[in-house]
């Protein structure tokens, strides 16, 4: 039973841990960590943007 | 002042980013050693100029209130502070993302990152003083004095943590170098920077009218007697 | 103007004097008030003794690694007690509203932050000097470069706390939440000067085969210079109204 | 320009607090040995009056000056001239009588006589009290104490705020009988107090305040 999905951990392993693609040369895909990043600077930002408008000087 | 300039420049700094996102993701071709992981530094990188430039803005503001003790001083000391925290948290958190594939943690010593981190809480230190305190006239004096104490911190951390790192070892961090890199990163940087003058210019009509609302303008002072009661006795 | 009875008391005496002699007396009054609540400086002696404590709880009876690390774990005492320190300082300046007392005697103001920083220092000072015995008996560590430097190392550390320490506790003591500002804003900032006193102190502790020490104290040495003159300037600003 | 300008002289002043004007543009002024009884409610600005000409607080708009010197130009120079008798005792709780005067002496002029200091303690009462803390000390005991603060700083111009409060009506009669001796040594009083009887007997002038303005009593 171990052995049969020992395996899929050893490559579940290799995809979650990123340090093991460092050696390679060239970091593989990574495209997660990019998306992250931009969604996050775009929600940050987009967030504020909202919060000042709440707190507009000329609402009434 | 024109009405429409203030959105316009907001307005001008979502498309500019907009548009270099697409030139990160897309334009920018994959870095030799990084791959297409280090298309993070094109939002990372310009949230800590952002920052610097908002925290050298407050200081400015804070040094010059001292001096001259105006209220715009104060309500643009309050902007800044707050617009380069919400930079500064926000390049923190896309570089912490960003070591954990290049280095394989979550958070690493990097002098960058650690004067980041350590100015973030020094300036939520300075939001939270102007929380606590309600006296318009007191809050500006100990807000200044506090961002002023703070700022002459930045050098000082950066060289201590250097110091520090240089007796471990030294992380080397990806260089960019072809062109359309850096056209792509001077482009988001612009893009933050109109943001940047988008938030503090709307951030700062909210401090001022927060001011008005809190304090005494001398045209809001109470109406004079027209008969002033002297002392009883005659005088003067 | 007509001489009054006050104006022939006798203020007329040159401004440098007159700014150590009033730092003096606002010291040694500190150094009173200290020595007459000494109940309150027992448990702050005794509070930081339970922190140098709680470190080797928390790490486990590793003695290499606890060795290792004894001066971050001392300074981290000094550190958390300083906070106390420094709050009470400006506690008993607020119950009679004693401060104003001052500032209305007249006295310069720069002489009440001289006084404080000086009280809060030395008061560290003492506090390192009875934690280091506990030190070399919980952590197993001896001074490999003498008891001097350690000392320098100590009363730049101090004072490196003092300076910034003194004029945020005088903006905490009267804002809201007092307790939780004054570290909050202390902390961050006096992290450079905590780990150049820790690193030093490290060296002293450990030996110095690589010849670091120097540039350590010098950063402290700077970083003391820089928030004096900081304090200087900036302290009368947020003692008046 | 030749002409001796008055004690106090209180142009135009506003406090604000918050949203409340503490004080509203209050002019007035005092002569030089002359003597002030302010009056009014809980509230009405007696306090903060007192605090402002004693330069513990700035004046939101306004000037005042005292002895001609203006309270924000020469702060240092006004305060020298002027005691505030305040609701706080700016005593050190933890100090004993005697150190505290020693403290505020010693601050005025660096070799304070100490029997300059005894005999303040003997005026109000408090030689037998001169060693022991002041937080021993009951409310009447500290306001005595204050006043002996108040008369070692020998003022040109003294301000009372409230001096009867917390006095057994023996010691009322010893205060009204040393703010009596200040005025005849010619020190400018400015008095705030609700035992409108004893403030009478005392001053010259009144002004009536209420919620910061003059009005007629």
């Amino acid at each position: 039973m171990k052995a049969a999905i020992l395996p899929l951990l050893l490559l579940a392993q290799t995809v979650s841990d990123p340090a093991s693609r460092v050696g390679s040369g060239r970091i593989q895909g990574g495209w997660e960590y990019v998306w992250a990043c931009y969604a996050i600077a775009w929600g940050a930002i987009i967030l504020y943007t909202f919060s000042l408008w709440l707190r507009r000087p000329d609402r009434e | 002042m024109r009405k429409w300039l203030r959105p316009a420049v907001g307005v001008l700094g979502f498309a500019m980013l907009a548009v270099g996102a697409w030139f990160g993701l897309v334009k920018a071709p994959p870095d030799r050693e990084m791959g297409d992981v280090y298309r993070i530094i094109y939002v990372h990188v310009p949230c800590f100029w952002m920052a610097f430039l908002a925290v050298t803005l407050n200081f400015a503001c804070s040094a010059l209130y001292l001096i001259k003790g105006s209220w715009k001083l104060d309500a643009l000391a309050e902007s800044s502070a707050e617009v380069g925290v919400l930079f500064g948290a926000t390049g923190l958190t896309l570089g912490s993302i960003w070591a954990r594939p290049t280095w394989g943690v979550w958070w690493t010593w990097d002098p960058r990152l650690t004067t980041a981190a350590i100015m973030l809480v020094s300036y939520a230190g300075y939001l939270a003083l102007r929380r606590f305190v309600e006296d318009p006239e007191r809050r500006a004096v100990w807000s200044a004095v506090v961002a002023i104490i703070a700022f002459a911190d930045v050098p000082i951390i950066w060289y201590s943590v250097q110091w520090w790192k240089s007796q471990h070892q030294i992380q080397s961090s990806p260089k960019t170098v072809d062109p359309q890199m850096v056209f792509a990163l001077r482009w988001n940087a612009l893009a933050m920077l109109a943001l940047l003058i988008f938030f503090i210019w709307s951030r700062y009509r909210i401090a001022l009218r927060d001011r008005q609302q809190e304090v005494a303008l001398p045209d809001a002072l109470p109406p004079a007697r027209t008969t002033p009661v002297q002392a009883s006795g005659a005088l003067k | 103007m007509r001489s009054t009875a006050v104006a022939q008391v006798g203020r007329k005496r040159p401004i440098v004097p007159r700014l150590f002699t009033e730092t003096v007396l606002i010291l040694g009054k500190d150094l009173i008030l200290e020595w007459r609540t000494r109940t309150r400086l027992n448990a702050l002696i005794f509070f930081s003794f339970a922190t140098l404590l709680m470190f080797s709880f928390a790490l486990g009876p590793d003695t290499k690694l606890l060795k290792e690390n004894a001066g971050g774990y001392f300074w981290l005492a000094i550190l958390f007690s300083s906070v106390l320190a420094l709050g009470e300082s400006f506690r008993i300046e607020r119950e009679n509203a004693s401060l104003d007392g001052l500032r209305l005697v007249p006295i310069d103001a720069k002489a009440i932050f001289l006084g404080k920083a000086l009280g809060n220092a030395l008061l560290l000072v003492l506090l390192g000097i009875l934690l280091l015995p506990v030190m070399v008996a919980l952590y197993g560590v001896t001074v490999a470069m003498g008891i001097g430097r350690l000392f320098a190392v100590l009363a730049l550390g101090s004072m490196a706390i003092s300076w910034p320490g003194t004029v945020y506790s005088a903006i905490a003591s009267n804002a809201r939440a007092r307790d939780v500002l004054l570290p909050l804003l202390l902390f961050p900032l006096v992290l450079p000067a905590l780990l150049a006193a820790v690193k030093a102190t490290g060296l002293v502790l450990h030996g110095d085969p690589m010849l670091q020490l120097g540039s350590w104290l010098g950063l402290l040495i700077a970083f003391n210079l820089i928030y004096w003159a900081l304090g200087l300037a900036l302290f009368p600003q947020v003692i008046e109204d | 320009m030749g002409q001796i300008p008055p004690a106090v002289e209180v142009n135009d002043v506003s406090k604000r607090y918050g949203t409340r004007w503490a004080l509203a543009r209050l002019s007035f002024a005092v002569a030089r040995g002359g003597s002030l009884l302010l009056t009014g409610s809980n509230g009405s600005g007696k306090t903060t009056l007192l605090r402002t000409i004693a330069t513990a607080i700035r004046p939101t708009a306004g000037t005042i000056r005292v002895l001609g010197l203006d309270t924000r130009e020469d702060r240092q120079q006004v305060r020298e001239r002027v005691a505030l008798l305040s609701h706080t005792s700016f005593l050190y709780e933890d100090l004993t009588a005697e150190q505290n005067l020693r403290l505020l002496g010693r601050l005025i002029e660096a070799d304070f006589p100490s029997s300059r200091i005894e005999s303040l303690l003997e005026r109000v009462g408090l030689a037998h009290r001169a060693k022991h803390p002041v937080r021993q000390f009951s409310a009447g005991m500290r306001k005595r104490l204050a006043i002996a603060r108040l008369l070692l700083k020998a003022p040109s111009v003294a301000l009372l705020d409230e001096p009867f409060g917390e006095l057994d009506p023996e010691a009322v009669i010893e205060m009204e009988k040393t703010i009596a001796e200040l005025q005849s040594s010619g020190t400018t009083i400015v008095l705030a107090t609700h035992l409108v009887e004893q403030g009478l007997n005392l001053c010259r002038e009144r002004l009536h305040l209420s919620e910061g303005r003059a009005v007629a009593a």
